[in-house]
C-alpha cells in the first residue's frame, strides 16, 4: 500500500469527499472502489468480462490494500469460500458473469439465509448455447428470488458507487443481506469513460461483525447447542415456523434496506421527465441508450421521460406505481430474451397494458438508440 | 474463545440451563480433556437423533473428545447424518451446501487468520463420505493443493446414510445399494492414496474400534494443521441402518474391516514429523 | 362403516407407522372408497421420532401433507408421550373434538395433565397392549404395527378386518417394492428379517391382526 | 423399552463400553469406578452390551 | 424384464389404453411413468424428496426396462451426462431438487440451447439457509428462462401423465425442447393415492434422433465444419444474429409446442367454474388444497372457481386472460416465498389488482385448506 | 461413419466447397493417416483463430492427425482455446459448460455403446489444463474410476489462456499470472499420478516438441479407451501469448520444458500392456 | 474543432488499436470534451481480427458499444481487407454519408467494388503509410497504433497533437495498469518489450506520432 | 506482412518444418519433397524458420 487510508464513514466517502474525474473502464471503477472499500478477503475465478476487474482486485492485494486473496477452483468453490471468509467476521467481495453466475446459484441463497453482508460485482453476459460471452443479462432472472439485494448500474460511476453503497446498505445491522451489483458486461466493464473518483487516501471503516444480527462464526460467543433438535429433517411444526419466520425475517429485511437505498442511492429509481405521457422504463445499460434516444426522440418534438430501476430488488414497486401514473405507454428495453424487467413492472401495475416490452435485445447485440426511437414512434402511431 | 466469555455471571447463573452450566462446570473448555477422560467429564455433544447404534455418532463423539482445543475450535459440516449430531454440539458449527466445506473452510481459515492473528483457531471439516469423495472431491482436493491449514475429517460410513443408503463412491465394489441395483461397479475411491499425492502433511486411516488411536491421531492432524499444512483423517463409521446390520454389530463390522480392508495407516510428511516431534516431546504426547 | 376421517399415527423410527398407514389406505381404497396416506416429511432415524397420516373419504381427497386437525390419534409407543418423542407437543393437539386416541400400552401412561387435556376434548382413549399382543401372537415387537391396525379395526368399522389382511398380503408379497422416504424403507422392511419366508411373516402378521382386532372388539362392545 | 442395566458386581471399570457407546454422556464412570447409565438418553443399541468384556451389562427389559 | 412390451403412439398410452387403479406414492408414479417411456439411459444422484423415484428407476435398469444407469457424481454431472446421452441420440431421463437443481441450473439453459428432448422431474423441496428438506417450489423462479418447457403437477396422477406427455412433446420434431416435469416434493412424491395406469406391456416407441432439428452426435452425418469462425468470441454481427436467432427459435419452439400441449395435456390451463367471480389460480399441489377450499366455500354457498395451471413455460398469458375476464377477486395461493406464480399472472392481466397472492406457504409447511378458504373471505370482505 | 455418407453424390458434386472435397478426396476419413503422414493428406482442421505460434493449437493439430479412426471420433471439449480450433474441424465437436466435459463423455459414450453395440466410437476429451485440473476435476476423476472407456487429453499450457492469463492449477509454482499477483503458491497439480491413482489404464505425459510420439500415444490412448478402461494423456502445449514468450519460441520453451520437467512418461496397466502388445503386433505399430 | 464524431478502428490483435482508441478517448476528455471507447467485445488472439470505437462529444456520451454508424474508420493493417481479416464485411459497411476512411497502406489496396462502394458513400480515403513510419521513427511495426493516431489528428481536427501526446505519455508511464479485454493487454503491451526504458518507449512513439501528423497535415493541405 | 519464403535448394522434405506449424494445410510436401506454405494461411509465428534445420526457411518482408 503506498498511500495511507484514512477510516471514514460512507457519508463522508460517498457524499463529502471531494471527487476527481478519471477516465477509465467499468472493471477499473470496480478496483477504485474495492480499494476505497476496506476488504479484508477477495477470492477470484475468472470468466469473461469479469476478469479485468477481478485481476486489479489482485493488484491490490499485491499492494497490501487487501489482506488475503486467491484464485479458487471454480465459482461454487469461490462463493462457498467468500461465505466461509464473511461467516468469520470480515469484508469480502468477489465478482462473476453469466455462466459463472448459474454454477454457483446454489450459494447465493445461502448468503441470504446466513445473512451475510457480502457484496458481489456481476458482470452480466450470455449463458447457455449457442456459447456466447457478450452482453446479456439473462443471469438476473435467475437471482430474483435468491433473497440477495440487487442493484443494476447504468455505467462505470454507477458501478464504483453502487459497490460503495452495497456495502453502507448491506452492513447495517437491520439489513445484512448479500447486495449482488450487476451491470450489462462489456457495455460497462470495457468501456472506459468518465468516473468522477473521491480520493484515494480514505476508505470505509472497517466491518464490524458485532453489529450483525448473527454472531460472527469464530467461538468468540458462547456456543450453546441452540435448538433441542436440529431443525432440519423434521416434521415439526416449530422447526417448520423458525425456517418460515427466518425467510421472511430475510424478506423484512428487504423491505427495510429501502430507507437507506433512498438515502444512499438517491431513491430506488430516479425520474426524468416524470409528467411525459410517454416513459422508457429501463435498468442497466438500457439506461444509458434511452438516454441517447431520449434526446433524438426530444430533438424531434416527442416529449417522452425515463424511468431509471436502480434497485431490482427490493422492486420499488410503489415507486414506479407513483410514477407512472399519468403515463400512457411505458416502453421497456431490455438486453435478454426473457423480458424479466417488463414482467416485473407489469406484475407491479394495474393497467400493465401499457407495458411495451421491447425491444429485446439479445446475442450480444448491441442496442442502437434507432431501436428505442422506433419503438416509441410506433408505440404512439399503435395508440392514435 | 478466552473462558470469560462462556463464565455465567453469578447473579444470572441460575437462569442458564442446567446443560450448559454442567458444560462450564465439567466440560472440556476450561479442563483439558481428551478420549481417555470419557466418562468423566461433560461431553460437548449432547442427545442426537441418530440411528440407534450409529457408527457415525460414535465417531464424531470420540473425533469430539479428541480436539485439543474446543473452545477455539470451529467445525465446518456438510449435509449428511453427521449434521444431527453437530448441530446438538456446544461448537460452532456451520453447514451450508452440499460437498462445499473445503471451500468454505479455506475462506473462513484465512478470514480467522487475519482477525485472530496471534491466535490458533482450529477449523475441522468433519462431513461424510460422499460429501468428500463424490460431491466435494475438487474442494477438498484444492484445499489440500492449496495448502490451506485445515483438518478434513471424512466419516466414511460407505454409503449416502443420510438420502437413505445410496452408492458412494466410498462403498464396497460390488455392494448392492439404492441406485446401485446391480452392485456397485469400482472399487472405494483411493481418497487416502489422494490425499497423499495432493500435498496433506499427516493422513491417517481408523475405525471406531479403535477409540484411543482416534484420539491421538485427531490431535495430531490438528496440531499439524495449525503449523504445517492440510491434514486428512478417514474414519470408518459403519451404518447399521443402510448396511442393513443389527445396531449391536457396529463395533463387529468396524473391527472386521480393520483387520480385513481398513487397516490402521498413518502418513507423516518430513515437515509434520519433524514439528511433531517436538510438540508431542514438550506436551509428553504420544506415547499412548 | 365411518367415511370421512383423519388419522393421525405417531411412533418410533422402525415401529412400521408408515407400513401401517400404507395397509391403512390400500385396504380402505381396495374397498372402494377414497385415501391419501402419507408419512411425516424428514428423514427418519431408528428410534427416533415418525408420523404417518391416513385420510380417508367417500369422495376424493385432494388433501395432503401433515395432518392438522385429526379424527383419531393412534400412538405406537408410550415414549412418544412418555419420553417427548414427539414431533406434536402434547402428543394430542389438533385433535378434534370427541376425537379418539389409542395408545400401546399395557398401563395408563398419561399425566393429570394430559388426561384433562383429553377429558377437554371429549376424546375417548384406549390403552392397547399393542407390543405384548405383537410378541405373543407374531413372535417379535416389530409386528407391533400390525397389532395397532387390528385393534383399530376393532374399534371403529373403517373397513372389513379381512380387507385389511388382504392389504397386509399384498404390502408383504414381494410384488412390488415398498416406497417411503430415506431410511423408513430400510427400517420398516426390517421386519421381514425375523422371517425366514414371507409367506410365513404374512402369516403371523395375519395373526397378530386377527388376535388385536378381537382383543378391540370386545373391548369396544364391552364399553 | 429402552434402557441397559449394569451388574455393579461385574464392571471393573475398564470403560470399553463407554467409547462402545454412540450417545453422548450416557454412560458415566462413577467414582467407585463403576459406570452408571443414563437410561433416558439410551436407544437400547445394545453395543456396549456387546462391548463389555466382563459382560455387566444386559438390557432392561422393564 | 419379466414382460414384454410393445412400442406404441404416446396418444395409445395416452389415450386408449384402458387403465388400472393402483394405490401409489408420487415416486413410484414417476417409475411406472419410466417404465412406459421406452427410456434409453438415466442416471442418477440422490436428493430427498426426489431419491425413491431414482431408486425405482435403478430397479427398472436391473430388470431390463432402462439400457444403462448409474449414480453420477453431482448434480452438475448429472446433468451434463444427461445432456451427453441425449447429444448420442438416446431417450434419456433424470430427476432433482431444491439444492440439486440450483446446483446444475447451469446445464438446463444448455439443454434448450442444444434443443435436446430430455425429460428431468424436479420434486421441488426448500433450498438455502436454515437446512429444509421440506416442500417448497421456489426452485422453479430460478428455471422460468432457462428455456425448458416447465409442466406443474398436481398429484402423482399428473405426474405420471405429464411424464409420457412430456416425451411426446418435447420430441415434436417443431419442439426439440427439454421438458421439466415439477412437483411439490413430499406432497406428491410421498403422497400414496390412487393413480390409474395403463398396462404394463405397451411403451412408447424408441426416440427418433432423425427426427430432430439438431443432428445426432454420432458421427453419422457429414462432419463439415460448420462455420467459417467459431460463433463464439467476435464482435461479429453475424455471430451476434446467429447467436440470437438461435434463442429467438427456442422460444418460438416453445410457443409452437402450445398445440401438443393442448393436444396431449387438454390445455396449458384447466378451468372449472369458469363464470364465478372470485377464481383461484395455482398450481401443483396447491390446486389440490384449493379444491378443498372450494368444496367448503361451495358448501357455505360462497361461488369460486378454478385455473389450474398446467404450463408454466410456454405460459399460459393468453389462456388465463379469456378465463379471468368476468373475476373481480383472482386468488393465486402458493408453495414458495416469493410469489412467483402471482408474479407471472399479474403481468400477464391487465387490471392486476384482483390478483391476491396469498396464502404464501413456505418453510416446509402445508397449506391447510382454512388458509385459502379464510383468504377468500377477507378478500371479499375487503372487496364490499 | 460409413464412408457413404460423406461421399458426395456426383450430380451435386459441383455445388460442394472445395475445402469439403478436398476432405474426401485428400482427407483422413478413407485412407488412414498419421502424424508421419501430414504435409501430404488435408487436414481436418482448418484456419483458426488461435494466436500466431499458439502452442494448444500445434498440439491439436498433431492430436487430431494421430486419430487412429477420424469417421468415428467425437470430441467433447469445454470453453477454453481449444475452442477455436476445434470447432474448426471437421469432427463432431461439443462444448457446453466448462469442466463438465468428462461427465458429458460419460453419458455420449454410454449412448453410444447402446446405439452402435458392434462399432467403436472413440469419444476424445481434448481440453485445457484449467478445464481439467481446476473446475473440471470431479468430472475427471470420477470417470477414470468409473472406468468409463473415454480418452482424455489435456491441453497443458500452464494458464488459463482464453480468459487473458490467469493462474491455472497446472501453473507452475512462482510464476506470477493474472489472479496470482504475487506469483502461484503451490506446485503442478499431480494430475499425472491422480490418473493412476484414479483408474486409468494407460497415462502418458508428451510435449509438442515430440510430435512423433503424440502421435503413438494418442493412438495407443484410444485404442486402450475402447477396450480396457480409461486412458490420459497430458500434452504440453505453451502459450505465447499468456507466458509471454516470441511466437517463434514456442517449441524451444517445449524442448526445454522437456529436458526440465517435462519428461516423456507413459504408465500402462497389465491388462492394457497385454492388449496393446496384441493390438500393435497385429498392426505392425509400436515399433516407431 | 469537430465536436460530435464515431470513429471505429481495426486491426489485427496485437497492432494496439485498443490502445490507440484508448489514448484517443483520454486525450479527448482531458482536452474537456466527453468521450467512451470500448473494444469489440470479444476475446482478442495474436493477428485475429481485433476492433476498438471511439465515441467524442461536447456533451455526455451514454451510447456504447461497437459502433454502428462510424463517420470514421481506421483500418491498421491492409489484411482487413485484403484477406477479410475483419469482423464487418466489406469494412466500410455502415460507414455515414460523406465518412472518411484512413487506411494504413503504401499503396491502393481496394477492390473495385470496394471503391465504387466508398464512391457511392461519398467518402473520402487516405492512404497512409503507417507502419512504414513506425518502423522508421519508432524503429518497430508496434507503433503503428502511434503513426495512426498521428495521422488522424493531421487529417481531422479533433484535438490538439499535444494532448494525444501526452495521453501517450500517461497510457506508459505505468502508473496505471493498463486494463482491457483477455488478452488484448498483454497483446498492446508487448510493444514495451521492445524499449529498455519506458522514457525512450514514450519519446519514440512521440516522435512516430508527430512525424505521422505532420505527414498527414502536409497531405490534407495538398489536397 | 504475412508470410513465410522456402529456399527451395535448401530444403531437404525433412519435413520439421511442418511437424512445427500451428496452422493446419499450410506448409504441405511437394512430390519433389520439398515444402511450399500456402502464405494466405500463414501467421507469420515463424515456428517454420527457427525449426527448419537446414535455414530454408526465412520470413516473407514483402
Ligand atoms: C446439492 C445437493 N445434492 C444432494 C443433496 C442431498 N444429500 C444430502 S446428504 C447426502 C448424502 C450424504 O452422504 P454422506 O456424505 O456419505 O454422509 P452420511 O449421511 O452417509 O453421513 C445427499 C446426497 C444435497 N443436500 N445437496
Ligand atoms: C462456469 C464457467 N466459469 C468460467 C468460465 C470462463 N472460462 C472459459 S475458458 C476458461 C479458462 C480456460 O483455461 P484452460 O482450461 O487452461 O484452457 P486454455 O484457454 O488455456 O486452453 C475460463 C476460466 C466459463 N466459461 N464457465
Ligand atoms: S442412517 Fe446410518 S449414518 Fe445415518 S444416523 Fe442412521 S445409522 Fe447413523
Ligand atoms: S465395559 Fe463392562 S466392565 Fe467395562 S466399564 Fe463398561 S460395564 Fe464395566
Ligand atoms: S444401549 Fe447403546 S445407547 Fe444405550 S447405553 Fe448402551 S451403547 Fe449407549
Ligand atoms: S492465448 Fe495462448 S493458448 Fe490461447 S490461442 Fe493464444 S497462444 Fe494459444
Ligand atoms: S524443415 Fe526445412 S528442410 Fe525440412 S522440410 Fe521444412 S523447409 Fe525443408
Ligand atoms: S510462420 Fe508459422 S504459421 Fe506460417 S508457415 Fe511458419 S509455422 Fe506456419
Ligand atoms: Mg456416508
Ligand atoms: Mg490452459
Amino acid at each position: 500500500m503506498n498511500i495511507e487510508q484514512k477510516n471514514v464513514s460512507p457519508e463522508h466517502i460517498l457524499f463529502e469527499a471531494p471527487r476527481d474525474k478519471a477516465f477509465i473502464t467499468g472493471s477499473e471503477a470496480v478496483a477504485e472502489a474495492v480499494k476505497r472499500a476496506n476488504i479484508d478477503m477477495s477470492i477470484a475465478y475468472p470468466i469473461t468480462p469479469q476478469s479485468e476487474s477481478m485481476h486489479l482486485i489482485g493488484d491490490l492485494y499485491a499492494q497490501g490494500y487487501i489482506k488475503d486473496y486467491y484464485r479458487a477452483e471454480n465459482e461454487f468453490a469461490v462463493m462457498a469460500a467468500v461465505h466461509g471468509a464473511s461467516l468469520g467476521g470480515g469484508r469480502v467481495f468477489t465478482a462473476t458473469s453469466g455462466p459463472g453466475t448459474l454454477r454457483a446459484a446454489e450459494m447465493f441463497p445461502v448468503w441470504a439465509g446466513s445473512r451475510q453482508p457480502i457484496v458481489c460485482g456481476f458482470m452480466c453476459r450470455g449463458i447457455s448455447l449457442p456459447p456466447s460471452i457478450q452482453p446479456e443479462n439473462i443471469e438476473m432472472t435467475f437471482l430474483l428470488d435468491s433473497g440477495m439485494l440487487m442493484f443494476h448500474a447504468e455505467n462505470a460511476q454507477d458501478f464504483f458507487d453502487m459497490i460503495l453503497k452495497g456495502y453502507a446498505i448491506a452492513e447495517k445491522p437491520d439489513v445484512h443481506l448479500p447486495v449482488g451489483v450487476f451491470v450489462d458486461g462489456f457495455f460497462t466493464t470495457h468501456t472506459r469513460e468518465i468516473v468522477m473518483l473521491p480520493p484515494e487516501d480514505i476508505r470505509l471503516s472497517p466491518y464490524d461483525p458485532k453489529c450483525s444480527p448473527v454472531p460472527a462464526f469464530d467461538m468468540e460467543t458462547p456456543p450453546m447447542r441452540v435448538v433441542r433438535d436440529p431443525l432440519l429433517n423434521k416434521s415439526n411444526f416449530i422447526s417448520y415456523a423458525a425456517n418460515a419466520s427466518w425467510h421472511q425475517e430475510i424478506l423484512a429485511a428487504a423491505e427495510r434496506s429501502k430507507k437507506y437505498i433512498n438515502h444512499y442511492m438517491n431513491g430506488l429509481i430516479e425520474v426524468d421527465n416524470p409528467k411525459a405521457k410517454i416513459l422508457i422504463a429501463a435498468s442497466g445499460t438500457a439506461v444509458a441508450q434511452s438516454r441517447e434516444a431520449i434526446r433524438d426522440l426530444q430533438a424531434e418534438g416527442i416529449d417522452v421521460g425515463l424511468i431509471k430501476v436502480k434497485s431490482i430488488r427490493p422492486f420499488p414497486e410503489k415507486e414506479i406505481q407513483a410514477a407512472t401514473e399519468n403515463a400512457e405507454i411505458i416502453i421497456v428495453p431490455e438486453f435478454n430474451a426473457g423480458g424479466w424487467l417488463a414482467r416485473e413492472i407489469k406484475a407491479s401495475l394495474d393497467h400493465n397494458s401499457r407495458v411495451i416490452s421491447a425491444p429485446r435485445i439479445f446475442g450480444g447485440m448491441p442496442m442502437p438508440k434507432e431501436l428505442i426511437v422506433n419503438e416509441v414512434k410506433h408505440a404512439i402511431k399503435k395508440r392514435a | 474463545m478466552s473462558n470469560r466469555i462462556i463464565t455465567p455471571v453469578k447473579e444470572f447463573e441460575d437462569l442458564l440451563p442446567q446443560e450448559y452450566k454442567d458444560l462450564v462446570a465439567d466440560g472440556p473448555f476450561f479442563a483439558e480433556k481428551g478420549v481417555d477422560d470419557l466418562g468423566t467429564f461433560k461431553e460437548i455433544m449432547e442427545q442426537h437423533p441418530h440411528c440407534a447404534g450409529c457408527g457415525e455418532a460414535l465417531g464424531m463423539r470420540l473425533v469430539l473428545a479428541g480436539l485439543p482445543t474446543p473452545q477455539d475450535t470451529l467445525i465446518i459440516g456438510t449435509p449428511g447424518c453427521s449434521f444431527f449430531g453437530l448441530a446438538q454440539t456446544a461448537l460452532n458449527y456451520s453447514n451450508t451446501a452440499f460437498g462445499n466445506q473445503n471451500a468454505v473452510a479455506s475462506g473462513l481459515k484465512r478470514m480467522l487468520q487475519i482477525r485472530y492473528p496471534d491466535k490458533h483457531k482450529d477449523v475441522v471439516v468433519m462431513v461424510g463420505d460422499g460429501g468428500i469423495a463424490d460431491i466435494g472431491l475438487d474442494y477438498t482436493l484444492h484445499s489440500w493443493f492449496r495448502k490451506e491449514k485445515i483438518t478434513t475429517i471424512m466419516l466414511d460410513n460407505e454409503v449416502y446414510g443420510n438420502t437413505g443408503g445410496q452408492e458412494s463412491g466410498m462403498s464396497k465394489e460390488g455392494k448392492v445399494l439404492n441406485m446401485a441395483p446391480t452392485g456397485k461397479k469400482f472399487p472405494k475411491i483411493p481418497v487416502f492414496e489422494l490425499a497423499k499425492t495432493s500435498g496433506c502433511c499427516y493422513v491417517a486411516k481408523v475405525t471406531i474400534a479403535s477409540p484411543k488411536k482416534i484420539g491421538k491421531v485427531i490431535r495430531r492432524a490438528i496440531l499439524i494443521a495449525r503449523e504445517i499444512g492440510p491434514t486428512y483423517v478417514q474414519l470408518f463409521t459403519p451404518c447399521p441402518t443402510n448396511l442393513k446390520f443389527a445396531p449391536d454389530q457396529t463395533l463387529k463390522v468396524a473391527k472386521e474391516a480393520e483387520k480385513d480392508y481398513y487397516p490402521f495407516e498413518e502418513f507423516i510428511s518430513d515437515d509434520a514429523a519433524a514439528y511433531l516431534a517436538k510438540v508431542e516431546q514438550a506436551k509428553g504426547d504420544g506415547k499412548s | 362403516m365411518i367415511s370421512n376421517i383423519d388419522i393421525r399415527m405417531a411412533g418410533l423410527g422402525g415401529q412400521g407407522v408408515v407400513t401401517a398407514a400404507h395397509i391403512l389406505g390400500t385396504a380402505v381404497v381396495s374397498a372402494g372408497k377414497h385415501s391419501a396416506v402419507n408419512p411425516f416429511f424428514g428423514a427418519e432415524k431408528r428410534l427416533a421420532p415418525a408420523e404417518s397420516y391416513v385420510r380417508m373419504a367417500d369422495r376424493p381427497v385432494y388433501d395432503r401433507g401433515e395432518i392438522l386437525y385429526p379424527d383419531l390419534i393412534m400412538i405406537f409407543a408410550p415414549e412418544v408421550i412418555t419420553m417427548g418423542k414427539s414431533y406434536t407437543m402434547p402428543f394430542y393437539s389438533g385433535l378434534k373434538e370427541k376425537g379418539l386416541v389409542m395408545i400401546n400400552s399395557d398401563e395408563p401412561i398419561l399425566s393429570e395433565k394430559e388426561q384433562a387435556g383429553l377429558d377437554k376434548l371429549g376424546a375417548t382413549l384406549f390403552y392397547i397392549p399393542a407390543t405384548k399382543l405383537a410378541m405373543e401372537f407374531a413372535g417379535t415387537e416389530l409386528a407391533t404395527n400390525m397389532t395397532m391396525l387390528g385393534a383399530l379395526c376393532g374399534l371403529v368399522d373403517l373397513v372389513e378386518i379381512d380387507t385389511v389382511i388382504e392389504a397386509v398380503a399384498q404390502r408383504f408379497s414381494g410384488k412390488s417394492k415398498f416406497v417411503a422416504s430415506g431410511t423408513t424403507a430400510v427400517l420398516d422392511e426390517s421386519i421381514k428379517s425375523k422371517y425366514a419366508k414371507v409367506s410365513l411373516l404374512i402369516e403371523k402378521n395375519t395373526t397378530a391382526i386377527t388376535k388385536a382386532y378381537e382383543y378391540t372388539k370386545k373391548l369396544n362392545q364391552s364399553k | 423399552m429402552m434402557g441397559v442395566r449394569v451388574a455393579e458386581d461385574k464392571c471393573i471399570g475398564c470403560k470399553i463400553c463407554i467409547y462402545a457407546c454412540p450417545e453422548p454422556n450416557v454412560i458415566k464412570l462413577t467414582d467407585s469406578k463403576k459406570v452408571t447409565i443414563e437410561c433416558i438418553k439410551c436407544k437400547s443399541c445394545l453395543l456396549c452390551v456387546s462391548a463389555c468384556p466382563k459382560k455387566a451389562l444386559t438390557k432392561d427389559e422393564a
